[in-house]
């Protein structure tokens, strides 16, 4: 099965092309693949940062997949969807979420789940694989309503375990559904190594079972990730049908900031070994210094704007009205119903004047 | 124009109505297609409305109503056909976790218009798990309506005004009385508000409340009582079971200070619970006499040879209604 | 992928080998085989019409797959497990359940769900696939405590579609669990074609996604079921994991006594067809008698002795002790609870004189 | 001797118990080998009884409780971890169709003797999904057993009994309390029987019905209106919300006439409605006061920052009894 499903690369570690991309991948874009690696990853170390200073809730962080999620969300186009889980957000701000929306999220507001106006971005998705037939139905809609918008699910190496993983992928085989599956093979699903979650030794032979097509790309590899998700969108709405893209990366660190990976694995030791020769932006530097259109001074001055942006989501973040009783009480039905507005009365009257009420 | 129509005919002309009406709605199940459904509630659409609206899936429960949640999210109006009840269970975290969620979670970006009818509860000698009534799992659920018709009229009506609620629906339709009456139902469109009962019979002494297949047991139970001891009832149809209609059953429970409630589903932690606690906290020092539970038992509904054990039937509800007469 | 998973055939439809046998399935055992058909396909007729007649309830006859179930049962040992569905009671008969408690089963009655005491052979399964994981668990316990019982699920294509069916195979890749996944792909699940479930061309071929044994039978050959059974039973006992066994069959009846199969399917021609070409029974007494093994009077003395056993089990179901109402309350709980206790009072009052109950 | 253990030890120290004393007791689940549970309450179990005994499984909540249900039918005892309850709804139809039902569908030839702990309520701001309190959905199912410790030391008691007893448990673990704090409990093995309320506090005016998170907010919120009001309380931990323990909450009732019910659930459909219609069955007319329900409201349990507001504190409580005491 390795062998039917190579792991596929463009771009080899140390920054050089093993395959011809000037027809897909333009100078610009790939300097911009690498602003949104970058720019990701400095908001991914400050949201930990954030999380340890007790500012934002329990984090999870995706340092050291950020090919993986840049390649694939630039693949998609103005009116695709997008179904993320938690771990995706460098995925969804490359896709137009804004950095404020998600830092709200992790600071435990619903209204960070709400995607910008002209972009379906799903929120994140926390029950493992639910999303998956999700994405399938939503693409069929399009289908059905002779759209050609397209849908990108995310999902994990643990989520193939589950069974919307099955039903979900199953859907989209037999109605064609324009979906592309894109799983980030990071080799834990918390603790537990995919060695222990599946016999099997690839997840994109996974396809098989429900004759669409698989790929294994290496997801520190942004050039093979975007050709390969580029692809199987452009199969998905020529009618072609879903394809199942395993994208084999790894996360450098907690699988939450709730998380101690310390238990489960040689931590230092592994991360600093893929942090030398596999990083996924370094990797994208060496290259693009060595075509010469890189250098020191735009990589100080795009860190600086990083550290600009991610320094105004934080405040915005941090100066957003504050949550408020009434709202929990917001958006359960269109309509209130009757006990909903009773107990937005009771709750609403008990944090205005609790003592007062108390006493009364 | 009425036609005398069982209930599952018109359910099948309420979906016909929606599908006229509104390019949106589709349908979705496990032989929903050329099969018209394992109680013909779809019999006939596939050839009216083609494939691409009437839609035959995999076997596969938490495929279909995730599958249908993408396709509200992207505009569309699922009506998706679980074919018993008892076979949500591998879909249960799609409707708890996302049907019921998508608006709040999205803030009202996102939300799944979309109705699951489901045949439901015992009474037509099905095999095991074929006779569900586990209505007060999605009462306890924030997020979505529970609707449970009892005649052809309101079936049509409710479901109508289901698959237009904007909000998602689910819709329990009691199996034995698919085919057990005829009744006059309108052609064409129109609805049954959600969230009002209906008042059966009227009465003095006694408040009988029911749904479903329950109905016509307590209405029966209800006569035989006043026939046999003169005491008369309210028989209370609650057709929306959340949010059920506060209004009408407190001021029935204020009138008649006695309450007997009647329901297929287990006792413990049925509906019915929750209706006595609506009394207490808003009429209680009207009751003259506990309110008297008459329902399933507190075991898996049996296979068949013990069903008419297990279900309500008139003898039981009329000594619920003699216990709380006289207490 | 069909070739990847040809249908393998061991009986020709015209009843001619095409594999030796001789070392695996003796004369005795084939004539054992064949006797057991007849009488499993003779008491599924006499259960249609006992549902015709309103003797016992809803019916979900098997005509067509006897050797699919008979085949695979038969290739048990005398300590495994057998986990059915409702429309496998020719592989629960066959391994050792009761005419009579079948027939209690379709008759509404839970005793009718209990095995002889000696055999491990769970209740017909109601809810699509949930077996699945229950095959699994059972398999890995055996391991476990190092016996070498294995364990027999029942399923159809229909329950491939499931997430349990997923999930199951998934766990036993994971383990090597000794057990056989036993698909009967009869084409359709009530009216839905197998063309419509899933998108691939074979069942066996979802092996691959576990990497486990696939396997891909002609189900109306019994001996190419047998063969591959015990192969595959070989296999998990030695410990090299699960096999997934596709039996290619077909139902000439109804799905069950509730089913119109003219709805969806050209009942009476295909019906018509598949009798003639491809009779599971018919197959195997070609063969038989070309051997010189059987006649017409061993045929007449068989199903005589047929036809009594099952006139024999019909009297006993219908002698039975009818249902009590206390029974309800039974085994519900080691020890009834409280509530239970007090129901079964109120049920078994009202059940004793409701009248005078309800005039008191 | 005893040591000073936090809720989630003792827990931890009950599946050792078992461990040792019984070679049928297995433990399943997500990340609760090597990991040792997302809570730790499996470290060093793993080290102790090696992988056969403790198991790291695939990320499949029906595949975890499904194939757990084949191993208890060939005679193990499944001690099973859901990572939250809020994951338990893909393993549901296992629960409902099986767990529940294996003994009663085998007539007592095969039984699934297993343990569903898991991890509930809310308090700990964890993401959404991470805070579910739906103890009523299984309190309606017949077949299961649902337990909630309050303390450390009934926690260890209370598993013990759980793995002990022959019919399945759902064992939910107040996740707010896990290191809540410290209680004396005993070494090695002892048990705190099923069905039994504990008394936490005893008083004169009302009853206080609690359990999980909320006994200590009840005990606060009582010990509060003694001092300001001068109004004593019977403070009743149910400890097992199936069966509950009938006896000490009606003799409490008929001593106080007054009731406070406190739950994190959501109020419609909580367990709190079938106290209340335990309370019309058995004692309606001690009542001086209709019934006060103060819980979580009908609402998907929010995002961490709205929390708080939506569990019951000291002061919703307190006003609860307030209300109760000058109705
Ligand atoms: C249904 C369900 N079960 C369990 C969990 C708890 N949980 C959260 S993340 C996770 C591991 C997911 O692993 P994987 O799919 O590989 O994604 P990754 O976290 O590695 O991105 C688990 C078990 C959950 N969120 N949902
Ligand atoms: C979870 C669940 N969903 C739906 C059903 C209703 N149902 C009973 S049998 C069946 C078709 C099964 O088809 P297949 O698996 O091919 O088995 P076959 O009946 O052909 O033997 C369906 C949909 C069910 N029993 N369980
Ligand atoms: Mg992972
Ligand atoms: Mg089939």
């Amino acid at each position: 099965m390795e062998k039917l499903f190579p792991i596929e690369q463009v771009l080899s570690p140390e920054g050089e092309l093993k395959k011809e991309i000037d027809s897909v991948i333009s100078g610009e874009k790939a300097v911009a693949m690498y602003k949104w690696m970058v720019i990701n990853r400095i908001f991914d170390r400050k949201s930990v940062t954030l999380q340890r200073q007790g500012r934002i809730g329990t984090y999870a962080p995706f340092e050291g997949q950020e090919a993986a999620q840049v390649g694939s969300a630039l693949a998609l186009q103005e009116n695709d969807w997008l179904f993320p889980t938690y771990r995706d957000h460098a995925a969804m701000m490359t896709y137009g979420q804004s950095m404020t929306q998600v830092l709200l999220y992790w600071k435990g507001r619903i209204e960070g789940c709400v995607p910008p106006e002209d972009k379906h971005i799903l929120p994140p998705y926390v029950p493992i694989a639910t999303q998956i037939p999700h994405a399938a139905g939503a693409a069929w809609a399009s289908r059905m309503k002779g759209e050609d918008a397209a849908a990108l699910v995310y999902f994990g190496d643990g989520a193939t375990s589950e069974g919307d993983f099955h039903e979900g992928l199953n859907f989209a085989s037999v109605y064609d559904a324009p979906v592309v599956f894109f799983c980030q093979n990071n080799g834990y699903a918390i603790s537990v190594p995919v060695t222990k979650q599946m016999k099997s030794k690839t997840i994109a032979q996974k396809a098989l079972a429900y004759d669409i097509e698989g790929v294994r790309v290496d997801g520190n590899d942004v050039f093979a990730v975007y050709m390969a998700t580029r692809e199987a969108l452009e199969r998905a709405r020529k009618g072609e049908g879903p394809t199942l893209i395993e994208a084999v990366t790894y996360r450098y660190g907690a699988h939450t900031t709730a998380d101690d990976p310390r238990k489960y694995r040689e931590q230092e030791k592994e991360e600093k070994l893929r942090r030398e020769k596999y990083d996924p932006v370094d990797r994208l530097k060496r290259y693009l210094v060595a075509q010469g259109v890189w250098d020191d001074q735009k990589e100080a001055a795009l860190i600086k704007e990083a550290e600009e942006k991610v320094q105004k989501a934080v405040q915005e973040m941090e100066t957003f009205r504050p949550a408020s009783v009434a709202d929990m009480f917001e958006h359960i039905f269109a309509e209130k119903t009757w006990n909903i507005e009773q107990q937005q009365r009771e709750a609403v009257s008990m944090e205005e004047k609790p003592e007062e009420r108390e006493l009364a | 124009m009425a036609d005398k129509l069982t209930m599952v005919q018109a359910i099948q002309q309420a979906m016909k109505v929606k599908l006229q009406e509104d390019d949106r709605v589709i349908l979705m199940g496990e032989d929903i297609g050329v099969n018209g459904g394992v109680f013909r509630a779809t019999d006939g659409l596939l050839a009216e409305f083609g494939e691409q609206r009437v839609i035959d899936t995999p076997l596969a429960e938490s495929g279909i109503i995730g599958t249908a949640v993408g396709m509200a999210l992207n505009g569309l109006i699922p009506v998706v056909e679980i074919q018993f009840l008892g076979f949500i269970y591998p879909g249960f975290e799609q409707v708890v976790s996302h049907v019921s969620r998508i608006r709040m979670r999205t803030q009202g970006r996102y939300h799944a218009p979309m109705v699951i009818r489901t045949p439901y509860g015992a009474g037509i000698r099905g095999p095991e798990l074929h006779s569900e009534s586990v209505e007060s799992i999605f009462v306890h659920i924030p997020g979505v309506k529970v609707v449970v018709p009892s005649t052809p009229y309101d079936a049509k009506g409710l479901l109508i005004s289901a698959i237009e609620d904007p909000d998602p629906v689910i819709f329990l339709e009691p199996t034995k009385m698919y085919r057990a009456e005829k009744q006059e139902v309108p052609e064409g469109k129109y609805t049954v508000p959600l969230g009002q009962a209906r008042m059966v019979r009227e009465g003095e002494d006694v408040t009988v409340l029911a749904w479903g297949t329950m109905v016509p047991v307590a209405l029966q139970a209800a006569r035989k009582m006043e026939q046999e001891r003169g005491w008369s009832a309210d028989v209370i149809d609650l057709r929306t079971l959340y949010p059920f209609d506060r209004e009408t059953i407190r001021q029935s429970v204020e009138k008649t200070g006695r309450v007997v409630i009647v329901h297929e589903a287990h006792r413990t932690g049925g509906v019915g619970a929750e209706l006595i606690s609506f009394i207490n906290d808003e009429a209680l020092f009207y009751l003259k006499a506990p309110i008297a539970r008459i329902t399933g038992y507190d075991v898996p509904v049996p296979q068949f040879s013990l069903e008419d054990a297990y279900m309500p039937d008139v003898d039981r509800v009329s000594r619920g209604i003699v216990d709380t007469m006289q207490y």
